[in-house]
């Protein structure tokens, strides 16, 4: 039971939030929104008994990337700016006009139709299994971690090079023009 | 019956058609990044799904762990990007950004 | 499991010599800061960091496939071989940025940084089996090369094509993503290996969706060789980056890419007739488009970059032609290519540099009246368009020539002829070039100073396997071909 | 005699030989080498004597000498094609031989007289050579590719003889005009050749004769026509060509831009000759394929018309070239009514007293400097010898009795009576006896009215008369004036006045009637060819016939009828010779008596005469409307499509289909136009644009199509 | 004598390198480099001519060089001579000592001049003697880079768009035929020699089929197209023939000179060596449709010729005309035609290579070709008075390549004639008209550029010197001997072509 209203829970705050960022007009609402989106996907991760996951989930992305997110709102201006080419249909300046709305949601459906195709023949060749109710139950964190250092070690310490280079980067892209020093970073994150 | 594949496949569906229409709708930058990042949510959904109903290891988590780990440094990169860029044309409008064209 | 680890990663010391070389050349750089003898010392670890990788390289040609880290990634000859084009482009590359000055001079510490990073991403996207370290290759190329292209920094153009870079990288790989979920679902499992079992028999509505998930797959790779829906980046990614970066883009992600779409092709498509079917078809759609697209848009392109951006789209479209025919001799005929495109294009990329450093501009009108000028670079760019074009007797006839006997030999003759009449397209705006340089008249008058003997005589090492593979191709030919072979 | 290369290839090679000096030592030699020439030409005209009384010796219809030496060879195992070239003489050809060399001899030797001080004196002498040599070696050919290269190169010889003073424009016109015309001629001519090469794989007169006999040709056709016809229509066109015939006949007025031994040559003894000589050779190729009275009918129409259009010439030479023309028509009348002795002998008696007229008329120009006949008159005093040679090739052209021209033109009228109006054929033939007649009434008055306004009469132009020297006998200049004029007198062809007295034809009357036969292809069915140099054996066919030849050859089909033929020849004897003086006196009356004035004529039928001034208005059609408005417009049309529209369109650009494509889709921008013109190929430009417009710079637009491809895709694919 | 043709191919590189090796400024070292070097391939042309025996109609039997370039595609470095091409050979050995020899004015980059001449001699050698397929491919393409470049850095005005247009013309020609080389290795089956020319031909391919777009050809007609249309941009017949005005009006001298006089010839060479023998029943069947090509290729390269203002451009599209009697020749399939067809392309190497010269030497003094000018007036006009050296040999350059009897050209066109009047009737018909409207361009050209008044620039004219009758005078002797007795041509290549002519009548 509290399954279930988890599951209705985080379905319907993923999915209105997901809305709220597509319509808002305001992009640090939106950004707030896609926490929420992200926390409802969150709770979709307990749902399926990935606590691990979920965890990470909230710690990176609510704890990071949202976070980043907004402060590179604030840092480009936080809200709106009237664009050069600001049409006057415009709903807001900064956040589409008609025409990319209508694009984007024809083009959305378009490919809708190929996801459902996907979805429907994924669907109808799975076969139904009962899931092994231990299985939901247990945690996943052990697991999880004998199979990060046996099985896929590698792409384990492959990702510590790609967060080091984009660490450095993003260092390097960033940074203000006249700074010399190079704060290079070697700590990795995780 | 709810909490069946079907349902986590949809939403995620869904998501990833949210995402998609975000993208291709707004025009701010930043607001691009955030329909990235509901794709990449809606393809890690699938994965922790697909983890559960159908091949009932692990794999799919792993997955997912790596989707959260790039998309934070490609999150970390592309707002540094945009910052840039801001700084030198003072716009994170997307039609502004179509100097290189033809 | 730690001796197994370790005995594993014995076979795979060119990529840990790489990161370590990427973490060697962090410490170089923080431990000297901005003086100019660091940027020397990071240029020497680097050279002889990619020195020893390639050392290496060619000492796991003696080995049969391997199979390492619980089936993560595979060693095989092939792979090698796509690794050691690899290395010696991005050696080339790194040459290149440092004989010229498109960024600032601060930053080419970190260029080296990240060019080894994404060495390494395409090394582990060449050598992938299962699709997580797939997945992780292709970011990992991805997100340092979004860096890359906006190292420029104080040129909005550079960003936007880091913008660009990203924009579309992001949203590819959120597609390839939840195509590679649906594939996980269907299939079960992640590993090619047991992927490769389970397609055998795949029919059905599992069929439908293992296409449909492999088409949205096929979107994440199709990005990274940039070949026909999902190409539109390229120019505008090559013209704004800084040009090493630019050159180092046309040959690591390339290789890397075409690669994996060539093992994933002898992986999933070659053993069931459904699958190939299907595969055939949609390359074939796929790399008529890519060509004719990249080798039509190419015509009066104004920025020399911009051309080659457009002329590399066309023969990653040539190269294409080799996956359609699923046949071992169409890879090694791909390899082929990449190698000689690999010099090529180092040419054309290295004498558009010098010439951009000087003019300030990489537009035809730095090659106009070059032979007047620089007769040697002239001639050699000239040489190296007409190679690039096709023509005998320079290499890149011989990779067109082995392509097309692959296609002929599986009977795809319109396809010979629709590639047959690219190359006389491509040939067009090439010549227009050749027309600048050696026919047309001068528009800036003063000789480029940075034309030293050092850069004329990196050009012509460069230029020399151009015109040698043009007629003593057959050890060469023979080493990718043996290399392809062991391919499943 | 042998008849081997040291006995016949001389008459060839000796002009040939002065040639060859002259060309390459001409400058260096003393006297430009004139001398050369002379002596060439006179070597090979006793060589021809030996060969001409040789023949006579024998006085045997049949004999003939056909020797063959093989020019390359192409066969290869069992497929066999070889050229061979070679020498046939009868007693046609050596007549033929005798008179070329002979004129030619006393053209040389007059031309040494004329173009002394001459600017062009070394060169003319090179081609005289070469044009000399050429037409003997036309007359020794055995076989019609040799007779056309001989043809040709005499054409190259005639262009560059009237071209000769290439200061002048109108000399390059005329030269010109002259090879064009007649290069319409031989192109038809080879086509012939080709016909008959195709059909029994050789030229060779001998084994054409043998096919026309055997009937090889008869089921074979060419286009829908039918095999002789067509051969024989072809090459009768080469005839027309070269004999200046309707309609092909505009070149020869114009040739005498040259100067006028040259003219002599080409309208006497070589040229014009070499295409009656080419219909008669072929004479039963053109009986066969039943083309005898087109060519009658081309005869008389140019037998006329040509002497119309001479009544009105002011030019002593336009008289000459048109009377020319006209007798040519004779001769082609006469090869069309089966005159076949006749004609030949018309050909041989024209050449002379032709060439006699010419050199006479240089010899006028020469010394009054002015051949514009109004402005001369009176000059038989000055020019006393000029003057009677002139009147005697006068009385023979007009076919006086006892001159040559009677006898040969009024067997030819007589067997064109005969033809027409007597043998009971088709009546419309009989219009072409009395064009001949129309033609024989026109000759007389129009040379008569020459050698009035000339010779007789007042001074018109005192300033011209008194700059006039007296003449005194020079050996070059009047030795050949006064041994053609003897040769003027009937009695030489005729033979039955002179008979007996001359002792080498002793005892062999009206020797040319009876050796000049058309040939009996009856006669060439069992032949051999034997090879030159390498067998001495004399071949004379005698043997007997074997196969049967319907088509009996020589008078007026199967039986002619005898009495008729003579009947017809006595109306066309008296007719002439009364119509002849009857002509010569009234043409005396109007034009020094002048008891009309014949400018009152002219006015009166003023259409006519400008018609006949403006020569039928024959050149004005050929350059305004063929030449002009057809070819060169045709040209100019094709030039302008193949690089205006062609090469535009097609390969180059379509540059205005693109200019229509922007304004229609408003797609593209003007900048883009411009810069289309130079690429190639329509669809790579259009796509160009359309994928460059496409590349917005615009990543939302990128991702756009991606999502757009990627549908398609999936329908196309997996649905 | 074994490595006679090596040696003829490489000397001309061996002297490119030596002239490339010389100091900078020795622009006379350069041009007697170069002179030497063709002076001495030239010669060795002629000991390859005198030791060559008539009686052997293959190629590989005589002087043939077979060494193993690659084996996985069984390519090998392989050389050999025939009839058909000793002919060409010699032909582009004379033509090339003289290009230098007309080329002596030449003073912009005299170095590159003479080297990238120097490299398509030795390219088109390459062409003329190559058994594999390969191989032959290759020097095919080669040729084009020196070609493009002479053409583009020495040529007219309008040299850079001539240059690209004739570049991308042959390209595209060649690239479709390397599909076609392509598909025949892979017909005769892997394990045979399959790029060896002389294996291929035989007509081994009349059973097979290739599909295209889903439906079934017969690999022959295909592919003979495919050459087909390789060759006939090369020759030029008529649709593809645009290229050649341009590039022959832009091209310097001596360029134009090789061009017609042995490029063009290649185009042929192709059909006689390839297209033919190995496609002959395709090539009987379409034997037709090559007689009406040529045939239009006749007239149509005539009548343009005639309306062209400009009188390098008259020559060249004579030279469209002329090739196309050579692809009559070709259509016949007799032994006469075929001879002829070789003939041709020998004589009209040497004809109007000759009018080339002179156009070139006449070039040099006038510095303008228009015999009309644009405005009208006349562009020259009395030339003959004041040029007597000059216009004799013209008149003889101009007689040969009008047929005139006597000169060379008469007898090939006349052989050519004999042997297709007897299949293509109405069509040998229609081309005779060729010889008229040959004669009528040519002479009016002639009088409107030599007769008549002196235009007042012209009497400013030298006549020729003695460098440039020196060079006239190989080319004057060939077209007057050879067309007085053909013999020591035909003996040469009548073996070769008459196995060519029976292995196709053996598909009739």
């Amino acid at each position: 039971m509290f399954h279930k209203l988890l599951f209705i829970m985080s379905t319907v705050l993923t999915v209105a939030s997901a809305l709220v960022v597509l319509l808002n007009k305001n992009i640090m609402h939106a950004c707030i929104a896609l926490l929420g989106s992200l926390i409802g996907i969150a709770g979709l991760y307990l749902t399926l008994g990935a606590d691990f996951v979920a965890a990470t989930q909230l710690m990176v992305y609510v704890g990071g990337v949202v976070i980043l997110m907004l402060f590179a709102v604030m840092l480009t201006g936080g809200q709106d700016f009237v664009s050069k080419t600001q049409k006057l249909f415009d709903l807001t300046p900064n956040m589409g006009n008609a025409t990319s709305y209508s694009v984007g949601i024809v083009s959305a459906a378009l490919f809708g139709m190929i996801i459902y195709g996907l979805t429907e023949s994924s669907l109808s060749s799975i076969p139904k299994k009962d899931i092994d109710p231990n299985l939901i139950e247990a945690s996943t964190l052990e697991r999880l971690g004998e199979l990060l250092l046996t099985d896929h070690v590698l792409a384990f310490e492959i990702s510590s090079v790609l967060l080091l280079g984009a660490l450095v980067g993003a260092a390097i892209i960033a940074r203000p023009d006249r700074s010399t020093s190079s704060s290079a970073n070697t700590s990795e994150e995780q | 019956m709810m909490m069946s594949l079907a349902s986590y496949l949809v939403i995620s569906a869904f998501l990833f058609l949210i995402g998609i229409a975000v993208i291709l709708s707004r025009k701010s930058l930043i607001a691009i990044l955030l329909g990235i990042e509901l794709i990449l949510n809606a393809a890690a959904l699938n994965f922790v799904t697909y983890s559960r109903f159908g091949s009932q290891d692990l794999d799919g988590h792993i997955m997912t762990l790596f989707i959260i780990v790039v998309a934070a440094a490609e999150a970390a990169v592309g707002l540094a990007i945009v910052i840039r860029h801001f700084q030198l044309k003072e716009t994170i409008h997307i039609d502004e950004v179509s100097q290189l064209k033809e | 499991m730690l001796e197994q680890l370790l005995s594993h990663l014995g076979f795979y010391i060119p990529e840990v010599l790489l990161i370590i070389l990427m973490c060697s050349l962090l410490f170089i750089e923080a431990g000297y800061g901005s003086r100019e003898k660091g940027r020397v010392m990071v240029y020497y670890a680097a050279f002889a960091g990619l020195f020893l990788t390639a050392i290496m390289l060619c000492l796991n040609f003696g080995h049969d496939s391997m199979y390492l880290f619980s089936n993560a990634i595979v060693i095989d000859k092939f792979g090698t071989l796509a690794k050691l084009i690899m290395v010696v482009g991005t050696a080339a590359t790194f040459i290149i940025s440092l004989m010229v000055t498109d960024f600032e001079r601060e930053l080419k510490p970190e260029f080296l940084i990240m060019g080894v990073g994404v060495l390494i991403g395409g090394m582990l996207l060449v050598s992938a089996n299962n699709f997580l370290t797939l997945y992780l290759g292709i970011e990992t190329l991805s997100i340092l090369s979004y860096v890359m292209a906006s190292f420029k920094r104080s040129d909005s153009r550079s960003s936007e094509a880091g913008i660009k870079y990203l924009l579309y990288g992001g949203v590819t790989a959120g597609i390839m993503l939840f195509g590679l979920s649906h594939l996980y679902g269907v299939i079960g499992s992640i590993q090619f290996t047991e992927v490769f079992t389970v397609l055998k028999t795949v029919e059905g509505t599992k069929l439908a969706s293992v296409l449909a998930g492999f088409l949205l797959f096929f979107v994440g790779i199709g990005y990274k060789i940039s070949c026909f829906p999902f190409h539109m980046w390229t120019p505008d990614v090559y013209e704004g980056s800084p040009i090493s970066v630019t050159t180092f883009f046309s040959i690591v992600p390339k290789i890397a890419g075409l690669s994996a779409l060539i093992r994933i092709t002898s992986i999933f498509f070659a053993s069931n007739n459904e699958l190939s079917e299907f595969w055939v078809l949609f390359i074939h759609l796929i790399a008529v488009a890519t060509m004719t697209v990249g080798n039509v848009s190419a015509i009066k392109q104004v920025s020399m970059k911009r051309m080659l951006a457009f002329s590399s789209i066309g023969h990653v479209g040539f190269m294409l032609l080799g996956i359609v025919v699923i046949d071992t001799v169409g890879y090694g005929a791909i390899l082929f290519y990449l190698l000689t495109y690999v010099f090529m294009t180092l040419v054309a990329f290295y004498i558009t540099a010098i010439l951009e450093d000087y003019y300030g501009t990489d537009t035809m009108a730095s090659f106009k009246g070059l032979v007047k000028k620089h007769p040697w670079l002239a001639i050699i760019m000239s040489c190296t368009l007409f190679s690039l074009a096709g023509m005998p007797p320079f290499s890149g006839f011989v990779a067109k020539f082995n392509l097309l006997s692959a296609i002929i030999d599986k009977g795809y003759f319109s396809l010979a002829f629709i590639a047959a009449i690219n190359s006389v397209i491509a040939l067009y705006y090439y010549v227009m070039v050749t027309k600048y340089m050696i026919l047309g008249d001068v528009e800036f008058s003063e000789k480029a100073k940075t034309v030293n003997f050092n850069n004329q005589l990196i050009i012509s090492f460069l230029f020399f396997p151009i015109v040698f593979l043009g007629i003593f191709w057959e050890k060469v030919y023979t080493l990718a071909q043996n290399a392809t072979i062991f391919l499943p | 005699m042998d008849y081997t290369v040291s006995t016949i290839a001389p008459i060839f090679l000796f002009p040939f030989f002065a040639f060859v000096i002259n060309a390459f030592l001409g400058r260096k030699l003393p006297k430009d080498g004139n001398w050369v020439s002379l002596i060439g030409i006179l070597l090979s005209f006793v060589f021809s004597l030996r060969v001409f009384f040789d023949f006579m010796g024998k006085y045997d219809t049949n004999f003939y000498v056909h020797k063959v030496f093989n020019w390359f060879d192409l066969s290869v195992g069992d497929s066999v094609f070889k050229i061979d070239l070679g020498i046939y003489l009868d007693n046609m050809a050596v007549v033929m031989l005798l008179m070329v060399t002979g004129v030619a001899s006393l053209i040389h030797i007059f031309s040494i007289w004329y173009m002394s001080g001459d600017r062009r004196h070394g060169r003319f002498f090179v081609f005289l050579s070469l044009f000399t040599s050429a037409m003997i070696g036309l007359v020794l050919a055995n076989n019609l590719l040799l007779l056309f290269i001989f043809w040709e190169i005499m054409g190259f010889c005639s262009y560059s003889l009237i071209g000769i003073y290439y200061e002048k424009d109108k000399a390059g016109d005329a030269s010109l005009k002259a090879f064009m015309t007649t290069r319409v001629g031989d192109v038809l001519f080879l086509l012939g050749i080709l016909a008959i090469w195709a059909v029994i794989g050789s030229v060779d007169y001998v084994d054409i004769y043998k096919a026309i006999a055997e009937g090889t040709f008869e089921s074979v056709t060419v286009m829908g026509i039918g095999m002789t016809t067509f051969a024989a229509f072809t090459i009768f066109c080469g005839n027309i060509g070269k004999s200046a015939q309707f309609p092909l006949q505009v070149w020869l007025p114009d040739a005498m831009m040259g100067p006028t031994p040259g003219s002599a040559l080409i309208h006497a003894a070589t040229m014009v000759a070499a295409g009656c000589y080419l219909s008669l050779r072929m004479y039963p190729l053109m009986e066969a394929g039943g083309l005898t009275p087109f060519i009658a009918f081309i005869g008389a129409i140019t037998a006329f018309g040509a002497a119309t259009i001479a009544l009105v010439q002011k030019d002593l030479k336009a008289v000459l070239a048109y009377s020319t023309i006209s007798q040519l028509g004779y001769m082609v009348l006469g090869i069309g009514v089966g005159s076949y002795n006749a004609a030949f002998m018309h050909v041989i008696t024209h050449a002379i007293f032709k060439a006699c007229l010419f050199m006479s008329a240089g010899s006028i120009i020469h010394s009054v400097h002015e051949q514009m006949m109004p402005k001369l008159g009176g000059l038989s005093k000055k020019l006393p010898i000029t003057f009677l040679c002139m009147v005697a090739c006068t009385l023979a052209i007009s076919g006086v009795p006892f001159f040559t021209g009677f006898v040969s033109k009024d067997r030819i009228l007589g067997d064109a009576i005969y033809w027409g109006m007597m043998a009971g054929q088709n009546k419309a033939f009989a219009i072409v006896p009395i064009l001949g007649f129309l033609g024989a009434i026109l000759t007389p008055f129009y040379m008569t009215r020459m050698m009035c306004l000339i010779f007789l009469g007042k001074p018109r132009d005192q300033h011209v008369y008194d700059h006039c020297h007296q003449e005194h006998f020079s050996l070059t200049q009047h030795l050949p004036l006064v041994i053609l004029s003897i040769f003027t007198l009937g009695v030489f062809f005729s033979g039955a006045l002179i008979g007996e007295w001359v002792p080498v034809f002793g005892a062999k009357q009206e020797w040319f009637k009876v050796l000049i036969e058309a040939p009996n292809v009856n006669n060439f069915v069992d032949t051999i060819k034997s090879s030159f140099g390498f067998s001495d054996s004399v071949t004379s066919s005698m043997s007997v016939t074997k196969a049967t030849y319907t088509h009996q050859l020589g008078y007026f089909g199967p039986n002619p009828d005898e009495h008729g033929v003579h009947q017809a020849h006595f109306i066309g004897a008296i007719l002439s010779i009364f119509l002849a003086i009857g002509s010569i006196i009234a043409s005396y009356l109007v034009y020094v008596r002048g008891i009309t004035d014949p400018n009152k004529w002219a006015n009166t039928f003023a259409p006519v005469y400008r018609t006949l001034v403006n020569k039928y208005y024959f050149d004005d059609f050929y350059l305004g409307v063929v030449i002009q408005k057809g070819l060169l417009g045709f040209n100019k049309f094709l030039s302008w499509f193949d690089m205006g529209v062609y090469d535009r369109i097609f390969i180059d650009g379509w540059a205005k289909v693109n200019f229509f494509f922007v304004r229609l889709a408003g797609w593209f921008d003007d900048k883009v136009i411009d810069s289309l013109v130079d690429l190639n190929g329509i669809i790579v430009k259009i796509f160009n644009v359309i994928f460059r417009k496409l590349q917005t710079g615009r990543i939302q637009w990128y991702l756009v199509v991606m999502f757009f491809s990627l549908v398609f895709i999936n329908y196309y694919f997996l649905l | 004598m074994h490595g006679l043709l090596n040696w003829i191919l490489w000397l001309p590189i061996i002297g490119m390198v030596v002239l490339l090796c010389l100091p900078k400024g020795k622009d006379q070292a350069v041009r007697v480099t170069a002179l030497v070097t063709t002076l001495l391939t030239f010669l060795l042309t002629l000991v390859l001519y005198m030791n060559f025996d008539t009686t052997i109609p293959g190629m590989q039997e005589q002087f043939s060089i077979k060494y193993q370039w690659i084996k996985f595609f069984n390519i090998h470095y392989s050389l050999g001579v025939d009839g058909i091409s000793l002919p060409m050979i010699i032909l582009t050995g004379l033509l090339f000592f003289i290009c230098i020899l007309s080329s002596w004015t030449i003073t912009k980059y005299v170095k590159a001049y003479f080297a990238l001449l120097l490299m398509l001699e030795s390219s088109v050698f390459g062409v003329f003697m190559a058994l594999d397929f390969f191989l032959f491919y290759v020097y095919w393409e080669v040729m084009l880079l020196p070609m493009f470049f002479l053409i583009g850095i020495w040529g007219g005005e309008n040299r850079e768009y001539a240059a690209i247009k004739f570049f991308l013309y042959t390209f595209f020609g060649s690239i479709v035929m390397l599909v076609g080389i392509i598909a025949l290795y892979y017909a005769t089956g892997k394990g045979v020699d399959s790029f060896n020319i002389l294996a291929l031909q035989g007509g081994h391919f009349v059973e097979n089929t290739i599909s295209v777009f889903g439906s079934t050809f017969s690999f022959e007609r295909i592919f003979f197209w495919a050459m087909f249309l390789g060759f006939a941009i090369k020759v030029p017949s008529f649709p593809f023939h645009t290229w050649l005005p341009h590039a022959h009006v832009q091209a310097p001298t001596a360029v134009s000179v090789i061009l017609a006089g042995v490029l063009l010839k290649m185009g042929t060479y192709g059909f006689l060596r390839i297209a033919f023998p190995i496609f002959p029943s395709a090539a009987v069947e379409y034997s037709t449709v090559i007689a009406i090509l040529g045939v239009v290729s006749v007239l149509y390269g005539a009548f343009c010729a005639m309306a062209q203002a400009d009188v390098k451009k008259l020559v060249a599209y004579s030279s469209v005309s002329h090739m196309g009697f050579v692809m009559l020749g070709l259509a016949s399939m007799t032994t006469a035609g075929m001879n002829g067809a070789v003939l041709q392309m020998f004589n009209h190497g040497t004809s109007t290579a000759m009018m080339f010269l002179m156009i070139g030497v006449l070039y040099e003094r006038s510095h303008h070709r228009w015999i009309v000018r644009p405005d009208g007036t006349k562009g020259y006009g009395g030339l003959y008075a004041h040029m007597p050296k000059y216009t004799t040999i013209f008149i003889i350059g101009m007689f040969a390549s009008l047929g005139l009897p006597g000169l060379s050209g008469f007898i090939s066109e006349a052989l050519i004639f004999l042997g297709i009047f007897k299949k293509f009737t109405t069509i040998t018909v229609i081309a005779v008209l060729g010889l008229l409207i040959g004669a009528a361009y040519l002479l009016w050209m002639f009088k409107r550029m030599f007769f008549g008044e002196a235009v007042e620039e012209v009497k400013s004219y030298t006549d020729m010197n003695a460098r440039e009758i020196f060079y006239m005078i190989p080319l004057c002797v060939a077209v007057i001997v050879f067309g007085i007795y053909p013999s020591p041509l035909l003996n040469m290549m009548k073996e070769s072509v008459g196995s060519l002519v029976s292995l196709l009548g053996s598909f009739q």
